[in-house]
């Protein structure tokens, strides 16, 4: 499901908000408080606590004991050797698959966006509010609507179950070019592209030059925005790949768990491959976070 | 007397379990067979194929 | 050359090894793709709206017709499937024979039996139900012990139908003009009757299917009486965890008067894609593969297929009893085949009436 | 590649200054095509193109002549008839009515709950906010299919923790029964976003300017005031854009319907819009009906955003 994204701020140029200063609060409504955080994040650890259990059991404890207890037999190291060597490291090459597909798209899509956000934001020229008004459609179609038309004519090219199936839908941001004219309508002063053009520097130069610097902070968020947007597809490489090795590790572990019903042991490949998933994704997230939150504070303040 | 598959067995598949599932809030199966049954001949024509109910 | 072969067998690799090593020019690579309903079919349509696709894959019987409809399949007789067609069962190979061509080669068929637990069904003093309406008797006993004869799967409807042509049903059959369909024949309704007042009396929970994690747990801690299902449920059966020496064999209920002994719960076949540029060499793998005693062997032992197709040769594996269900899986299935009371000319089209059941 | 090369034309520098300026106008009305060049490629191609073809296969249809439509398949014009069969088939109408009503239940809670997430991380006497805002961000980074094979295990009697305390205190919970697996779908899709949009609330709550909470205090406002007089309102951009992309989000559902189709019996294979036009062309082999619920589909999100749209910057302007 596309996520929601980062805000339009207008960029109000005053220093950076001084954080509130720490009074002695009573200690009633801090326990509070602080309570409700704690329940909150209880409910959302609690699904990866229970899959970091699941991975140290056999597929036999898996059913007779409990999920969040610690079963007598710990397996976890067999386990997550087992997903990484079944099908000789298939596990390993989707994991790089998303990897690609999430990095390279991400990339590409950001800086497209930035291009055609600027080209609309800095230039008037006829066709400029309808190629915005046709991008603004992009936005608010979703793109699974677009995966099995866009499969049907993938075939027909013969480029279906290529990794170009999957990483050419992934390049294009129609909401990552609607942040970037909106922000750098905002920021990217006319005085400078002015002064620029009179050093006698091209269009192109002094977009790669300018351009590209006082927008950072959007692209930011725009390539964080792709890069998780595209790591969680799943619909798109399920309508197009059918040969395992061009899976992502979304229709990776989907596969395997569709075989556990027939072949119990697919339980464990599933919970290990699931574990061997979310903890770097995890890792990810934190560290993102608070570099995603600065890119959000620093286009705000400006 | 044998059995043979036909041409539309996933749809009529699930045309038929959709029907089950009903069965919670009432539908019988009985009722499910004979609805199926209609749905089933629509498909076959969907799909372009000639289809007719059996004469006693 | 390499031939590709979709399915979603276990390690069926193994199986191609053995003729990879025979055939050095003609080497067999497979992939493997979830099971039919659960997205194995959907890649396999996908890949023929692509134009490309395997050379073989693994397409259950009743799924035959559906590929002929996208024209997905090769008419192997064009390459001399004929000659191979005494080999094979004459229920199951007019299973793949449609219209003047054959579209498959038989790889296993899934005839029914009743796998019980003899512990939990003595609590009501009760042995493996000879009829329908004993399963129900012996069900509703059941409850008081906190112990159900079986589920019923809402969402697979494969049981149903199973049941429904155990009974004598026959819903739809191919005639010049068309298909003919009939699905409110007696037989049909009498099943629906029955599963209608088993489901309202209680005898069974529809909450999950056979095989899905809620089962699993339940058969593990004594919950289940019985299983109906195909004879490749045997291998599923004893990934029930302390289900060793418990589990045993026997014929499936029937119907009072009419109908048959037995009925069929699913069979594949490996069928011939239209995208294949290398028909007969892929005839010739999928004939070895099923028909041939190395081939029968190497699946039973890699891939845990179900009944073999070909009538006098079961497989060296499943001769010696199995110890799984103390012994006595083996020779109890085969036996319950024979025990139908009328012929059984199996889930197959229009087929010489074989005085020997099959 | 630079287009606007400094020509060197030997000309008199009258005429050169007149050259330069002209090539320099050309150069700033050509660029913007070159900048907007490759964007544009994609879009048309991963986009419009697919978009119209999905139209036009709409609109034709395959009659097929024989048992297996082997003596004859031809297509031809179908009018309106694959969208007829597309509304008059009660699995896809069934599935839309289940994901507006998903959405109407599901994006207002996770708007709440975020917005109150983000209100008391940011209220002062919260501790370790940093830690809290890691935790509730996380699961944003689990795709969807993940996030469902971890809740299916958690939902799934015999194996699930949940339902076995459930089951200790009396309480038989069936997490996958016919009215409640929709609300355990809705649980899975909060649980991944609901961090995600907090974060963008607190991004807004930290733009209100410190001046603002000063005045507040000097007027004696309470925490539960300057929340809904202050805070609340100035973050309405924010949450008003989340909601147009949770509605997109809601009517795209497909990977938590198709993973708990495996352990759910009461999920069929037509749950939600997405899933159902999945099954009618891969299942079903019927493109043109298929192409026919994609472009509903797409129609549906685009008028419902749109509307939403006009309807708030109605309301606030």
């Amino acid at each position: 499901m596309t996520a929601a994204t980062p805000t339009l701020s207008q960029p109000q140029n005053i220093a950076e908000k001084p954080p509130v200063t720490r009074r002695r609060r009573p200690d009633s409504t801090t326990i509070l408080v602080t309570g409700l955080l704690v329940v909150a994040a209880l409910y959302f650890l609690v699904p990866v606590y229970w899959v970091v259990v699941a991975a140290t059991k056999t597929s036999g404890d898996l059913f007779a004991t409990n999920g969040f207890l610690f079963a007598p037999h710990f397996v976890l190291w067999d386990n997550l050797a087992n997903v990484l060597a079944y099908g000789d490291g298939i596990f390993v090459r989707w994991f790089l698959n998303s990897i690609l597909y999430a990095g390279v798209g991400a990339v590409a899509a950001t800086y497209f966006a930035a291009a055609g956000g600027y080209a609309l934001a800095k230039y008037n020229f006829r066709g400029n509010s309808f190629i915005f008004g046709l991008i603004l459609g992009g936005v608010l179609v979703p793109g699974t609507a677009t995966a099995l038309p866009l499969f049907l004519f993938f075939s027909q090219l013969g480029i279906a179950n290529t990794y170009w199936s999957v990483l050419l839908p992934s390049l294009v941001s129609p909401f990552g070019l609607f942040l970037c004219r909106v922000y750098a309508q905002a920021t990217v002063d006319p005085a400078l592209l002015e002064a620029a053009r009179i050093d006698g520097a091209g269009e192109l130069r002094i977009f790669h030059s300018v351009g590209l610097r006082v927008l950072t902070p959007a692209l930011v968020t725009v390539f964080l925005f792709q890069l998780v947007g595209i790591w969680n597809n799943y619909f798109l490489p399920l309508v197009m790949l059918s040969d395992s090795k061009l899976f992502p590790i979304t229709v990776g572990l989907n596969n395997w768990l569709s075989q556990a019903d027939r072949l119990p042991e697919f339980y464990q490949l599933t919970t290990g491959g699931v574990l061997l998933s979310v903890i770097p994704l995890a890792i990810a997230m934190i560290v993102l976070q608070r570099f995603w939150r600065g890119g959000l504070t620093e286009g705000a303040v400006k | 007397m044998d059995w043979s598959w036909w041409p539309v067995t996933t749809q009529s598949f699930n045309i038929l379990s959709d029907g089950f599932r009903r069965k919670a809030s009432g539908t019988s199966f009985v009722d499910t067979v004979v609805a199926a049954e209609q749905q089933i001949m629509t498909a076959f024509r969907n799909k372009g194929l000639t289809i007719r109910k059996e004469q006693a | 050359m390499t031939l590709t072969y979709w399915s979603w067998l276990k390690n069926v690799q193994k199986v191609a090894d053995i003729w990879n090593a025979s055939h050095p020019n003609v080497q067999v690579e497979t992939v493997w793709i979830p099971s039919g309903n659960r997205g194995g079919y959907s890649k396999l349509y996908a890949a023929l709206a692509a134009g490309g696709g395997p050379d073989l894959a693994q397409v259950e019987m009743r799924t035959v017709p559906e590929f002929m409809l996208v024209n997905g399949l090769v008419d192997l007789s064009r390459y001399g499937a004929r000659d191979y067609a005494n080999r094979y069962d004459p229920a199951l190979w007019s299973q793949v024979s449609f219209s003047g061509g054959v579209y498959g080669i038989p790889q296993d068929s899934g005839p029914m039996a009743t796998f019980y637990r003899p512990d939990v069904l003595a609590k009501v003093g009760a042995s493996a139900p000879a009829t329908w309406e004993e399963w129900a008797a012996v069900g509703q006993e059941l409850r008081s012990v906190d112990a159900y004869i079986d589920c019923f799967s809402l969402a697979d409807t494969s049981y149903f139908v199973s049941f429904a042509a155990q009974a004598g049903a026959r819903w739809l059959r191919p005639a010049e003009d068309g298909w003919v369909i009939n699905m409110t024949d007696d037989s049909t309704l009498k099943v629906a009757r029955f599963f209608d007042r088993a489901i309202d009396d209680g005898i069974v929970t529809t909450a999950y299917g056979p095989f899905t994690p809620g089962w699993y747990a339940a058969a593990s801690s004594g919950e289940f009486a019985s299983l109906t299902s195909g004879s490749w449920a045997d291998a599923l059966v004893q990934s029930v965890s302390g289900g060793a020496g418990k589990w045993r064999v026997a014929p499936m209920p029937i119907w009072d008067s009419t109908g048959y002994g037995s009925s069929y719960l699913g069979g594949s076949t490996a069928a011939v894609l239209a995208n294949s540029k290398h028909p007969r060499e892929a005839l010739e793998f999928a004939v070895w593969m099923t028909s041939t005693q190395a081939g029968i062997d190497a699946e039973i032992a890699n891939s845990g297929i179900g009944w073999s197709p070909v009538p006098g040769m079961i497989g060296a594996a499943r001769e010696k009893p199995s110890d799984f269900s103390g012994g006595k899986t083996t020779t109890r299935t085969s036996s319950c085949q024979r025990v139908s009371r009328r012929t059984w000319t199996g889930l197959g089209g229009p087929s010489p009436r074989s005085p020997s059941t099959f | 590649m630079s287009t606007a090369a400094e020509t060197a034309h030997p000309a008199v520098p009258r005429r050169e200054g007149r050259d330069r300026a002209r090539q320099q106008r050309r150069a700033v009305t050509s660029a913007p095509w070159i900048l907007l060049a490759p964007f544009l490629a994609l879009f048309a191609l991963t986009f419009i193109f697919p978009i119209i073809a999905a139209v036009g296969s709409s609109f034709t249809k395959v009659t097929r002549s024989g048992l297996f439509g082997e003596t004859g398949v031809h297509s031809g014009f179908a009018g309106f008839e694959n969208y007829a069969r597309a509304l008059g088939d009660g699995s896809f109408v069934a599935s839309i009515g289940r994901v507006l009503l998903f959405g109407m239940v599901q994006v207002p809670v996770m708007i709440a709950l975020c917005t109150v997430l983000a209100l008391l991380l940011e209220s002062a006497s919260a501790k370790w906010p940093g830690f809290f805002r890691a935790a509730y961000f996380m699961p944003y980074g689990v795709p969807g299919v993940i996030a469902t094979i971890l809740w299916s295990f958690l939902y799934v009697p015999g194996l699930s923790p949940l339902v076995d305390a459930a089951g200790s205190v009396g309480l038989t919970v069936n997490f996958l029964g016919p009215d409640t697996v929709l609300w355990s779908i809705a649980n899975i899709v909060t649980w991944s976003y609901t961090g995600y949009n907090m974060l963008i609330v607190i991004a807004q709550l930290k733009a209100i300017p410190s001046e603002v909470y000063e005045a507040a205090r000097v007027d004696g406002a309470g925490p539960f005031r300057v929340a809904w007089t202050i805070q609340l309102p100035l973050i309405r951009p924010a949450l008003v854009l989340t909601t147009v992309f949770s509605i997109i989000g809601t009517l795209q559902l497909f990977a938590e319907a198709q993973v708990l189709q495996t352990v759910a019996p009461a999920v069929n294979s037509q749950y939600t819009p997405n899933l159902s036009a999945y099954t009618t062309a891969f299942a079903y082999n019927d493109y043109n009906v298929a192409a026919a619920q994609a472009v509903l589909i797409a129609l549906a999100a685009f008028i419902l955003s749109f509307t939403f749209l006009r309807f708030t910057n109605r309301k606030s302007s």
